[in-house]
């Protein structure tokens, strides 16, 4: 196994039309970690996750994932590389039930066999307690329960790093903690790395070991969560923005 | 699914039964009613042809006329030039449907053309065929080519002349093999990449799908299956006329059926088609009766408004939960 | 085939695609503030061009004087059709709109049919024979005519859009439907009013090429490929497109039939379609989308 | 049975027994030329009449509804029995299949059609699986009676008979006027008429050893909105006279165009086709549709059955016009409801046989008497030169039957008040 961290972004940055939505942000998330990413809104949290996913093609910069030279494959190939990832903005494949959405992405295994995705797609779904919505069509799901098929569905892609965008949102505190009791399991028991984007701090905390803030599409400051919360930069621009 | 799974249900048992009836119709119907089941089975082909990439893939195209006319002309000028069977034509179509449809792709897809310009690029594309055609000389350019009937007493299969009801059993077996090749698309890999890809491209796409890949494979295989459509005209109908054949026309009257029956689903198309055929036939005789031209189309038009303000899904979703007709899939 | 040849077949091209310049408007304005493609476009501008003929044969208004009654008529209708029916649908697929305004066009179509009869129909203008001789060239009278009207509709439209407050609050619907509702713009009345000024636009290019062509109702299909081809070449939505995308497939028209062979002419038109969506897939002057 | 190339001469070698189980008494009467024996038919023919009444076709197929009804009450007063079932092909092949479907199921005992050749060949397909006798008022494809159609009989002439007999009436024309012009440009319809009509040209433009040359050849989109550039390159082409290959709307758009770009030659002619005796076309150009001249099979003046016909058409649709597409639907008709009267029965094999054994000298067309050969295609077909005269398409060529003097070279457009 190498030793290398799972993801490595090194100096990444993108403009739109002359816009820096994101600019020269470098950190590393270590294998087996949860890792947090946050920052006010408007941060360059989400354009960060597109650029490490490959939904966007970086401006600059470069990504390591597990050791290998990532940057400029498109979505799909990062994907196939072991990035599984939510949208923050759910995009539920309407018209499937919702075990079909999460057999999409466990279609890649097994020879692409039906049978064993659904097998599969169940278990998934009955890990993050969707198990007895499985038959629904997807469109009818609360956005919460969206959110955990999202969850699921980039977990069906066997993932090596989970890129998870907000999925606490919306959440009620004793499904958050669900939540966070799922994925800490996940992370213990397959050592599945995640790198999260959250406001929930309550989830932050609970979850992260090591935590990045961005601020005007700059990392401003990184460390374990207590560091983060009491470093002044943080403060400044969390408060700042509240009294601006 | 197993085989007893298929059986059990409202709705297989009645495909079934209406299975049988189909098997069992050239024994009781006439020439007419049986010239009236082959069109709506060959609008139940080709609507099934299309909705694999429409209602399967989600790729518009408004030009299926193009690979009908592909289909047709292959295995039609191969019979009149070389006397090749319609069988080694039909493959010699495919291909160049599935080769066509994957340049349209290609170009499409990858210059990023969607939805409703994806549409009118397909349109572009049959009408330039429809002139290319028109004016190509060895396929008989406008003048059309025309396949020789001879007078025969029993049926050629290998060659495809013969008898109406050689060519009813032709079509419903192309049906029924067309519904269990939509059916086994829809429930292998394939087909739910496929569907993924219709309800939210980028979000097939972070799942790791090939996109691109699995959007040309519908396409060709969409316009490969609509070619052997093409061949069966050719040799129903024994003459080929660019203008007809590659008609925009056609086209839309193509997409008419799996639209109003229910986009996506397997049993759409034919009810569609079923659909379609009977209204059309009951506009003209009501036609007939006031004596005025025209207004067959006209109330064609107003049901297919009534059709869509009503149900705009399709028929046919509508009528399975209606009725409870759930157990053979879509 | 000398200069004159020539110059002459280019004007011709070009005073021809300014009304085919103008019929497109129709369809580019109601693409652009909607996103709703018209099927039935070519269908309007046949009612149009029946509505100009009566008016001619049974009141002796000549077209260019009919044309503010007709298109008058033709906003009434597509306002009407976008009240009654097309709203309902503005949120479907593609494929669904598309079936609603061909069962649309079917009936208008079948209609014209039958209050009509098929027989071609045209109108008999002292000018119908006459042309112009400037130098070498000779323009067609009527074709002068019809392509100065359709500068100026489409000059009155652009003035409108730029100008009036209704021409404005459209725009805002175009860029921003939820923004405009937001800030209180009755979206609905003003879709209306698009497909009513779409209409009319098609109603005044009808009066107009009644001048040029004879009408008869299976005109309508391929008008409206015809209108297609024009706003994706110049830009679905952009008014200036429009009336380039009519002179560039009027031009495109003439010279490949000079140049190459005249039946082949509609195959360039669909080659330069082709072609401008596989290079710039939103139109010459198109936005990005 | 017996092939029907040979019936006259096996006449004299069958038995009168033999002969009436081939083809029934009616035949024979006719064929040794007797007058027809009054069998009156005890069941009146049902005659299917299929026709492009809408779709794009809808125009012609109305007139040649027309033509098939305007006579029905004189026939009936020549005692003949027929009844029409009418179905609208929509311009169609498919359509046109199916209905020729349903009129047989229906009790149809012929057929008539149906103008475009894709449909006609479709029902003629039809015809021959059921055995059911199709006659052909309109379709000039040449492959209708080159298939081997037992059952098809086609009163029109193929395109390769048109453009032959059209070309040769043009050395008449120049015989005539006195005035002989050396090249001429071809505008032609890029349609299946238009392409067979061409290819019948070319082929026969050498053979016929005519005074001119055709110096440019253009084709033009049916569709097609606009013919100016066309008619730019036919007058850069400076040819002495044109020679048209329409159909109606483009024949308009064609011949304004001539006009408003000033092309004057010796005279806008056609080899054979529709458009420019139309009224649609006379109404439409004015004065400027005169001397236009068409070379087609058209009314014969000497038979009194043709003017009664157009006086009763222009009696019942003043605003209409009797050309071609009305006679030969009326002569459908009447061959259906003389075979019919001579076959004395409805049998299709007996109408069959009696369709091949017609012989019918009173009709309304050129050419004399209508007879079918082996092919099912009718020879006896004669085109005239038909030029607008005063606003009236007038037969000027064949000099028996011309009813006023060609006139050639036309006068230029500006001359004319």
């Amino acid at each position: 196994m190498s030793t290398a961290p799972m993801l490595s972004v090194d100096n990444i940055g993108k403009s739109f039309r002359g816009l820096r939505a994101v600019n020269a942000v470098t950190f590393q998330v270590p294998r087996g970690d949860i890792v947090a990413l946050i920052g006010p809104n408007g941060a360059g949290k989400t354009t960060t996750f597109n650029l490490i996913a490959g939904a966007l093609p970086l401006s600059d910069g470069r990504v390591m994932l597990d050791g290998r030279d990532v940057t400029g494959l498109g979505q799909a190939r990062i994907c196939r590389e072991g990035v599984g990832r939510t949208f923050q903005i759910v995009k539920p494949f309407a018209g499937l039930s919702v075990v079909e959405n999460v057999m999409v992405g466990a279609l890649r295994y097994d020879g692409g066999d039906v049978a064993k995705a659904r097998a599969a797609s169940l278990d998934i779904l009955n890990l993050l307690e969707l198990g007895d919505k499985a038959s629904l069509p997807a469109q009818t799901l609360t956005l919460p329960d969206r959110k955990r098929l999202e969850v699921a569905r980039a977990l069906a892609t066997r993932p090596k790093l989970l890129l998870l965008d907000e999925v606490m949102a919306g959440l009620r505190p004793v499904e958050c903690d669900r939540m966070v009791a799922i994925l800490q399991g996940l992370n213990r028991e397959t050592g599945l790395t995640i790198l999260l984007i959250e406001h929930v701090m309550r989830a932050v905390m609970a979850l992260s070991d090591h935590v990045v803030v961005l601020h005007h599409g700059e990392k401003i400051a990184e460390g374990t969560p207590s560091e983060v919360t009491s470093h002044p930069k943080v403060l400044e621009c969390y408060l700042g923005e509240e009294h601006a | 699914m197993s085989a007893a799974a298929l059986l059990s249900g409202r709705g297989p048992r009645l495909l079934l039964a209406l299975l049988a009836a189909l098997v069992a119709a050239p024994l009781g119907v006439g020439d007419y009613a049986l010239s009236i089941l082959i069109a709506v089975l060959l609008q139940a082909y080709l609507g099934m042809s299309w909705n694999v990439m429409m209602g399967f893939a989600g790729q518009f195209s408004l030009g299926h006329a193009l690979y009908v006319g592909l289909g047709a002309y292959a295995s039609g000028t191969l019979f009149v030039h070389f006397g090749t069977s319609p069988w080694i034509g039909m493959l010699a179509g495919m291909a160049v449907s599935a080769a066509v449809g994957s340049v349209i792709g290609l170009l499409g897809f990858r210059f990023k053309v969607m939805g409703v310009y994806f549409a009118l690029l397909t349109i572009a594309f049959a009408e330039f065929t429809r002139v290319l055609f028109d004016h190509w000389g060895w396929v008989g350019a406008s003048s059309g080519l025309v396949l020789p009937v001879t007078n025969r007493a029993s049926d050629d299969l290998w060659l495809l002349r013969g008898s109406p009801t050689m060519f009813y059993y032709l079509i419903l077996a192309m049906t029924v093999g067309g519904f269990l090749f939509s059916r086994s698309l829809l429930m292998r890999r394939i087909g739910y990449y496929w569907q993924a890809i219709r309800e939210n491209e980028d979000a097939a796409d972070a799942l790791g799908i090939p996109v691109f890949r699995c959007k040309m494979i519908a396409v060709a295989v969409s316009a490969a299956m609509t070619s052997i459509g093409g061949m069966f005209i050719a040799f129903f109908s024994n003459n080929l006329f660019p203008e007809s054949i590659f008609s925009m026309h056609r086209s839309l009257e193509l997409i008419l059926g799996p639209i109003i029956g229910g986009v996506g689903t397997l049993f759409g198309p034919i009810l569609g088609a079923v659909l379609l055929t009977a209204m059309g036939e009951a506009f003209t005789l009501m036609g007939e009766t006031i004596g005025i031209d025209g207004v067959k189309q006209i109330a064609y038009g107003v049901c297919l408004l009534v059709i869509l303000i009503l149900k705009p899904g399709g028929v046919w979703p509508w009528l399975r939960t209606r009725f409870g007709l759930d157990g053979g899939g879509k | 085939m000398d200069a004159t040849f020539f110059l002459n077949v280019t004007s011709a091209g070009l005073l021809t695609g300014l009304v085919y310049g103008l019929m497109a408007l129709g369809l580019s304005v109601i693409f652009g503030v909607m996103r709703v493609v018209n099927f039935a476009h070519g269908d309007m501008m046949v009612v149009a061009m029946y509505a100009a003929f009566l008016l001619f044969t049974k009141l002796g208004i000549q077209p260019v004087p009919a044309l503010p009654l007709v298109a008058g008529g033709l906003f009434v209708l597509g306002y009407l059709l976008q009240r009654l029916v097309i709203n309902r649908f503005l949120g479907a697929t593609e494929h669904i709109q598309f079936l609603l305004l061909l069962s649309i066009a079917i009936i208008i179509t079948n209609g014209v049919l039958m209050v009509f009869g098929p027989d071609a129909r045209n109108i008999q203008l002292d000018a119908s024979f006459e042309s112009y001789s400037v130098g070498p060239l000779v323009l067609d009278k009527v074709r002068v005519i019809a392509a100065i009207t359709a500068g100026g509709v489409a000059a009155l439209l652009w003035a409108f859009f730029r100008y009036t407050t209704t021409g404005t609050a459209i725009r805002a619907c175009a860029d921003n439907p939820v923004g405009a509702r937001v800030v209180g713009l009755n979206v609905e009345q003003l879709y209306a009013v698009t497909f009513g000024i779409g209409a009319a636009c098609v109603g005044a290019a009808g009066c107009l090429l009644l001048l040029l062509v004879d009408v008869h109702p299976h005109l309508s299909s391929d008008y409206t490929l015809l209108g297609f081809i024009i706003v994706i070449l110049g830009g679905l939505g952009s008014l200036g497109g429009a009336l380039l995308g009519g002179i560039l497939v009027g031009l495109s028209e003439a010279l490949s039939g000079v140049l190459i062979a005249p039946s082949l002419k509609s195959m360039f038109s669909f080659g330069l379609l082709i072609l401008v969506l596989l290079l710039r897939p939103q139109g010459i002057l198109g936005k990005k989308p | 049975m017996s092939d029907n190339a040979t019936i006259p001469s096996a006449l004299h070698a069958l038995t009168r027994r033999q002969f009436t189980a081939a083809a029934g008494a009616g035949a024979l009467a006719a064929s040794i030329g007797l007058p027809a024996r009054s069998a009156r038919a005890a069941t009146p023919l049902k005659l299917g009449v299929l026709l492009p009444r809408s779709g794009h076709l809808a125009l012609i197929g109305q007139a040649c509804q027309r033509g098939a009804e305007i006579g029905l009450p004189m026939l009936r007063d020549l005692g003949y029995t027929i009844e029409l079932m009418n179905a609208d092909t929509e311009s169609n092949p498919d359509v046109g299949r199916t209905q020729a479907e349903k009129l047989i199921r229906e009790g149809a005992h012929m057929l008539m059609g149906c103008f475009d050749s894709a449909t006609t060949l479709a029902v003629a397909g039809v015809a021959e699986q059921k055995g059911i006798p199709f006659v052909v008022n309109i379709a000039a494809e040449p492959k209708l009676t080159e298939q081997g159609f037992k059952y098809t009989f086609r009163n029109f002439p193929s395109a390769g008979m048109l453009g032959k007999g059209g070309l040769l009436l043009y050395k008449d024309m120049f015989a005539a006027s006195g005035v002989t012009p050396k090249t001429a440009v071809l505008l032609h319809i890029n349609d299946s008429f238009g392409m067979g009509m061409l290819a019948g040209i070319n082929a026969l433009m050498p053979k016929l050893d005519l005074p001119f040359q055709i110096v440019e050849t253009i084709a033009y989109d049916p569709k097609a909105r606009d013919l100016s550039i066309e008619v730019a390159k036919a007058k850069a082409a400076k040819a002495d006279f044109v020679m048209t290959v329409t159909r109606l709307n483009d024949a308009i758009l064609l011949v304004r165009e001539m006009v408003k770009q000033q092309v004057d030659t010796m005279g806008i002619t056609s080899p054979g086709s529709p458009g420019m005796y139309d009224k649609q076309f006379l109404k439409a150009l004015g004065k400027y549709a005169d001397f236009c001249s068409v070379n087609i099979p058209w009314f014969d003046p000497k038979q009194d059955m043709a003017g009664v016909l157009q006086k009763t058409f222009e009696k019942a649709y003043p605003d209409e016009s009797c050309d071609l597409n009305v006679g030969f639907s009326f002569e459908g008709v009447l061959i259906a409801a003389d075979a019919h009267k001579r076959a004395g029965s409805t049998d299709a094999a007996a109408l069959t046989e009696a369709l091949r054994a017609t012989n019918l000298a009173n009709r309304v067309m050129l050419g004399g008497a209508i007879k079918f050969e082996a092919n099912g295609q009718n020879m006896n077909l004669k085109s005239a030169v038909v030029q607008n005269l005063g606003g009236k398409p007038t037969v000027v060529l064949p000099t028996e039957s011309a009813e006023a003097k060609l006139v050639f070279p036309a006068p230029a457009f500006k001359s004319r008040g």
